[in-house]
């Protein structure tokens, strides 16, 4: 239902974070997200960062199917 | 170098000058204007001052061609409305396998434009038609009063000759035909996207916006076994891929991951929740050949100027006739979409 | 790419359980999966269901009505996210309220309109507030902004949902389900394990090809042992708890309220409006929109297709008089709208 | 009479319909617009929906001119934008003694313009066209925001073939020519601007406007001996007069008595303060040739349509290049005033 | 019609009276004498000198530039005749206010302006009053109607001037005063009855052919008998007595005073405007409009012509810098206006 | 410096007065005349009938004529 975009931040200043998806800037807010680093993955939907991402791709998927197997 | 005094005394003289409606009364104004800028960029012995051009015709078939331009706003990274107007023409002739010879451009001008920008738009013109080695013979112009046109639009239309012995058009796609991108897609439309709404999105993207006759020609003085060629203008690649397939009655099958798309534009892209196959190109041709000439094709395209990033996208099928299917990312086949409507981004 | 996840895909193709229903709740899961073409993939036996997981597709005629109510009569100007721009209200969709004169401005999000807003003060600025957990958050913030900053010309016409009513609602109507991730960041995954103990299975899943047939693989494989189950598939993203502070701050300004889903009818308490303290910001109570009885289209059965109950195919009009170029129910108008995936992307 | 009832039932289904940008957006609505409207009046063999029409060049020399319209309103009585954009470039080409063969014609249409008024527009072009003996080969359309452009523009380009032995330009008036205008003028030009501006003056003015290839050849026929031949459009007969005089470098004496002009254009002149000389014809020629020719060409335009009216005016003459001298009603002779400027109405 | 009047005409062109200078007062004499080429039927020893009785060249800078501020920085829609639309202001004319936005709709008459105000009551309306005797109870009219119809959204901008201060400020630069007939037709002709015993003397004078002819050799006849005269010669319009109506209603309505002249100063008791109680009408007090310093170019010698001191083409940049389509000076705008006429009709 | 116009009086009605000019009519006001007829001849300026005209076209200027001579 919503159109997610992972993005790297790039600078962070008060409650603003601005986010790279493929050399595409936009400045996003980061209120809902602490402690937020530049070189951080984050979700980035309708403005705003809505998740910090851990992986910054979907390799992780590779462990679930180890336990899964 | 004394024209190029002349030059710059001309120059002087438009600025801080807009366009008025005496500009466009018929008189004495309109004259001036005419001079002042149209003469001043597009002169050459085949250009009228009277209700016509007189011309010599092209031997052979003769190719015509029109196209109203609209984009807003006018100028954009990349190029302006200026440019953009001889581009599509040339392109649309040079698709038909056709020589651009002769271009007749009308402006609608706003009151109140200013007279430099008018004057960026012209030398921009003048230098997009002579590398495409066309002529300006005919102008209109016609002031708009304020608020009854927004900016500038501007009409081109194209003579061109037709090379003996090239027959291409939408309905001769063949299956087993490869199908070519001359460079990466969708730069115009973004350009143009990010340029025109406030969506607060700061990417290197420029048009794509370029005069592909001698694309074309290079493309025929390799190989006169071509099909199709098309420039994936207004909807984009998508689109024309999905016109191609119906007039053709051929099902098309392109590979996603050989689709050349710029980063920038696929970051906007998943920004904004588009695809880039059906943003506009200004500067890209489609190309269908037999997958035999596929690659003399590419190879003849890498060494021009706007084409270095030609590659092989898709190929042409007889399953699923008038449909484009993707290879995807996951070995599936899946239906491309069909385009319509206006692009129009989107949160979900 | 596939190679790498070869197993995943073959846990699916060889899937010979006992017939399951699959219902992907989330739009942009819908979207994926039919550009991926996974229903290919899928044994018989394996049933994909469309959820009502499209705010679009959930937004009910009166929704739009009452926009254009504003747009037309009250001469407000409509910030709006792409999506709503051409979903048909009882008479007039906001595209054809922009013919007539109405000024819809398009937005990336919320904050972009509360900036217009601000920079347009002697315009009336409404904000079409629809979507669910993941959306709101970004609503909540233009208004609190707003509040911040002393504007009083931006207020939001709300539409807002909560997931949770629904998968109650729709508990019956499949097996699985494939929760939306993006949510799930949002609310954490408790509710979801919750549903559990009422025998309501689930996965929450990513939306890379990679993660979506992971879902699904691990979705099919513990179905098959026959008990109820979830499993949180997109733990990079979603965490147990989801973002505390989106939901102090949605609670902050918003309170549950009934809300109605287009074809669903009314869910008691799967709504959102705003708390009475930022009653000024709710553009229903500032600018006394009346009650519109939206009248939607008696031959769509967008309400059985969310609620998987048929496919859009049994839909008497479907392909005919409703396509996406002329929409007849909101699943039509969006791209992630089953009616408007079963159509672009040919199935029958 | 099959015919008959498609085309009711095509007309039917514009009833109530607007364009939209989507009508604009290159996909399938745009060609569906393309269909329902332009093929359907614009159809012939030459018409192309590729990128451009493969033509029969001329034999002999082309001549080509474009023009853009702009009309407000776009109708009025006696016509519409269409027919005038017709009539415009057929008597471009005319005039350079050119038969008109082919037409192209691109649209530029505000976001909610009336299907039924464009029908109306293409009809009009159609008829038109036809009367004139020129085929429409290329078209374009696009559709621009609403309050980005009013209402409707069109530019068309037209080709033409030159008979051999004529030659006829603005630089080729001679002293002891006669001058003649093929009817009353003024006409177009008040007609517009008693439609356009609300200045509460009721008169039975229609425009002028009319194909004048007929009329050219006419005159062709009937001798050879021919200068110069000119529609007297933008600026009116004062300003094309002025033109020729500058381009031939002679003197123009006009007799005022001798002048048709409608006693209706003539009061409304006198109301507004304006001169009919200055008035827009789209239906007039001004014809310049040896005065021994001059009852011959006379007597062959008063039996064709548009030119029962033709009158010789004066007569070139060698004093006073670039002016025009009125011989006035007490026998005087003055300068006919430079036009110059916007079309003012006034008091004083 | 030549034949009938030799005898005007042969009394004019045989006159061999003393020198003699004659002031057309009016501009549409001025205008008609030029058409009529009248200048080259007069002996050298008769001088006609082009007087200020043209509204617009007798309008100050700063008027212009209080209707520019009303349009641009009021955002007022102006209603104007077109006569005022070129004049050029202290920066800005009101044709180049329009070209940057504001609204100028150009009307026939006061009333229309009202009416426009009536029918727009969403808009701010101002008329630009100007003009003497003949066009004062226009305006008078369309404020009594905007109070009988509680028309709260009109009022004017005030020029207005009356004659006879100018008659006495102009005493010294003519022998004769050729009267214009419609300022007479409102105050009838006692005044200049009684000017005949301050030894100025005068004849009113129509405006066909024939009147001015008539008028002038009346002029010269009892010019050579050495006595101050004063003819009517316009009796089928102008009475003794005027039109007491318009009196009437232009002293309910408005009061003297002083009025500056472009050129010619202020001219104590020479100006109108609205009294006390109908203040609202007076847009110069609703918006209160700044005091203008109004800058006319130095070059300009617009005073000394109007005076009768010198010819147009005395001044330095006549023709050159100041041109219709460029004019520097009022008198070089209106088509009334001594330079202008000079210039258009080609007189050194 | 008034273009006056000579129109006819076709039809009146309270304070207004529809005038002809060859063809083309325009309703002025007639507040300023008394007594005015279909059929007479006016002097029309700015939207007003300024002056009712005793003779419709300028001939009574050969009785000028006359009498100056
Ligand atoms: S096909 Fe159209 S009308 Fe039918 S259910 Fe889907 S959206 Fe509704
Ligand atoms: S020529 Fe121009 S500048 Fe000179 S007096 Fe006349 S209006 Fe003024
Ligand atoms: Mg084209
Ligand atoms: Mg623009
Ligand atoms: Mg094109
Ligand atoms: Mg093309
Ligand atoms: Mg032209
Ligand atoms: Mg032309
Ligand atoms: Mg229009
Ligand atoms: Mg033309
Ligand atoms: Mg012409
Ligand atoms: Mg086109």
């Amino acid at each position: 239902m919503c159109v997610g975009l992972s993005a790297k931040v790039v600078r962070i200043s008060d409650g603003t974070a601005v986010v790279d998806a493929g050399g595409a800037k936009r400045s996003v807010s980061s209120e809902l997200l602490e402690d937020l680093e530049p070189g951080d993955y984050v979700m980035v939907h309708a403005g705003i960062a809505i998740a910090k991402i851990t992986d910054e791709d979907d390799s992780e998927t590779d462990q679930l199917m180890e336990e899964l197997l | 170098m004394n024209e190029y005094v002349d030059n710059e005394a001309r120059k002087a003289k438009l600025v801080g000058k807009t366009v008025t409606m005496a500009h466009g009364a018929g008189g004495h104004q309109t004259s001036e204007l005419i001079d002042m800028i149209f003469k001043a960029h597009f002169d050459n012995p085949d250009l009228t001052a009277d209700d016509a051009a007189v011309l010599t015709p092209p031997i052979g078939k003769m190719a015509v061609s029109t196209d109203g331009f609209i984009v807003s706003p006018a100028f954009y990274p990349g190029g302006n409305i200026g440019k953009l107007s001889i581009c599509g023409t040339v392109n649309d002739l040079s698709c038909m396998g056709a020589k651009p010879l002769y271009l007749t451009c009308a402006f609608v001008i706003e009151e109140g434009f200013p007279m430099e920008k008018l004057e960026e738009i012209a030398e921009a013109m003048e230098k997009t038609a002579k590398e495409a080695g066309v002529r300006i013979v005919s102008g209109d112009t016609k002031v708009a009063g304020k608020g009854q046109v927004d900016g500038v639009f501007i009409t081109t239309t194209g003579i061109g000759e037709i090379t003996d012995g090239v027959e291409v058009a939408g309905n001769l796609a063949k299956p087993g035909d490869a199908i070519i991108v001359t460079g990466d897609i969708g730069r115009h439309g973004c350009t143009i996207l990010l340029a025109r709404e406030d969506f607060g999105i700061d990417a290197d993207v420029t048009s794509d916006c370029a005069p592909l006759w001698g694309n074309v020609k290079a493309v025929m003085d390799a190989t006169h076994e071509l099909h199709v060629i098309r420039d994936a203008t207004r909807g984009g690649v998508g689109t024309v891929l999905y016109e191609i397939a119906g007039q053709s009655q051929v099902g098309i099958r392109l590979d996603a991951s050989k689709i050349p798309v710029a980063p920038e534009v696929r970051g906007v892209c998943g920004m904004l929740g588009l695809e880039p196959l059906y943003l506009a190109c200004e500067g890209r041709l489609v190309i269908m050949a037999p997958k035999e000439q596929a690659q003399t094709i590419v190879d003849a395209l890498k060494v021009c100027p706007y084409s270095q990033d030609a590659a092989i996208i898709g190929e042409v099928t007889e399953e699923q006739p008038g449909k484009v299917v993707m290879l995807t990312e996951i070995g599936t086949q899946a239906l491309l979409p069909q385009p319509g409507g206006e692009l129009l981004p989107r949160i979900c | 790419m596939s190679e790498g996840k070869k197993t995943a895909r073959e846990i699916i193709e060889g899937y010979d359980g006992p017939a399951v229903r699959i219902m992907e709740v989330c739009g942009t899961h819908t979207h994926e999966i039919f550009r991926l073409g996974i229903r290919k993939l899928l044994p018989k036996q394996v049933e994909l269901i469309s959820g009502p997981g499209c705010p679009v597709c959930v937004t009910p005629v009166s929704y739009i009505d009452e926009a254009v109510y504003l747009a037309l009569e009250k001469s407000v100007t409509i910030c709006t996210f792409g999506d709503l721009v051409r979903v048909p209200g009882s008479k007039k969709s906001l595209a054809d309220a922009r013919s007539e004169g109405g000024k819809i401005h398009i937005v990336y999000s919320p904050a972009d309109a509360e900036k217009y807003a601000k920079e347009h003060s002697e315009e009336e600025v409404v904000f079409l507030s629809v979507g669910f957990e993941t959306t709101t958050p970004a609503g909540c913030l233009s208004v609190k902004k707003a509040k911040e900053e002393g504007i009083t010309n931006y207020s939001m016409l709300i539409a807002n949902k909560t997931m949770p009513q629904a998968y109650e609602a729709l508990k019956g109507s499949a097996d699985i389900f494939l929760y939306p991730g993006h949510v799930n960041a949002i609310t954490g995954t408790k509710l979801c394990e919750e549903l559990v103990q009422e025998g309501v299975s689930g996965v929450v899943a990513g939306f890379t090809a990679k993660e979506l047939l992971t879902a699904l693989a691990v979705a099919l494989t513990h179905f098959q042992k026959g008990k109820p189950f979830f499993v949180n598939c997109y733990p990079r993203v979603v965490t147990e708890e989801g973002s505390k502070e989106a939901q102090r701050l949605v609670d902050t300004l918003m309170e549950a309220c009934d809300s109605e889903w287009r074809g669903l009818g009314i869910i008691p308490g799967s709504g959102l409006r705003l708390r009475d303290e930022w009653g000024m910001y709710d553009a229903r109570k500032k600018y006394q929109v009346p009650k519109m009885e939206g009248r939607a289209n008696p031959a769509c059965r967008c309400g059985d297709v969310l609620q998987g109950k048929c496919k859009p195919s049994d839909c008497k009009v479907f392909g005919k008089v409703c396509t996406p170029q002329h929409p007849v129910g909101a699943c039509m108008v969006s791209g992630e709208g089953a009616c408007s995936a079963y159509y672009m992307y040919g199935r029958e």
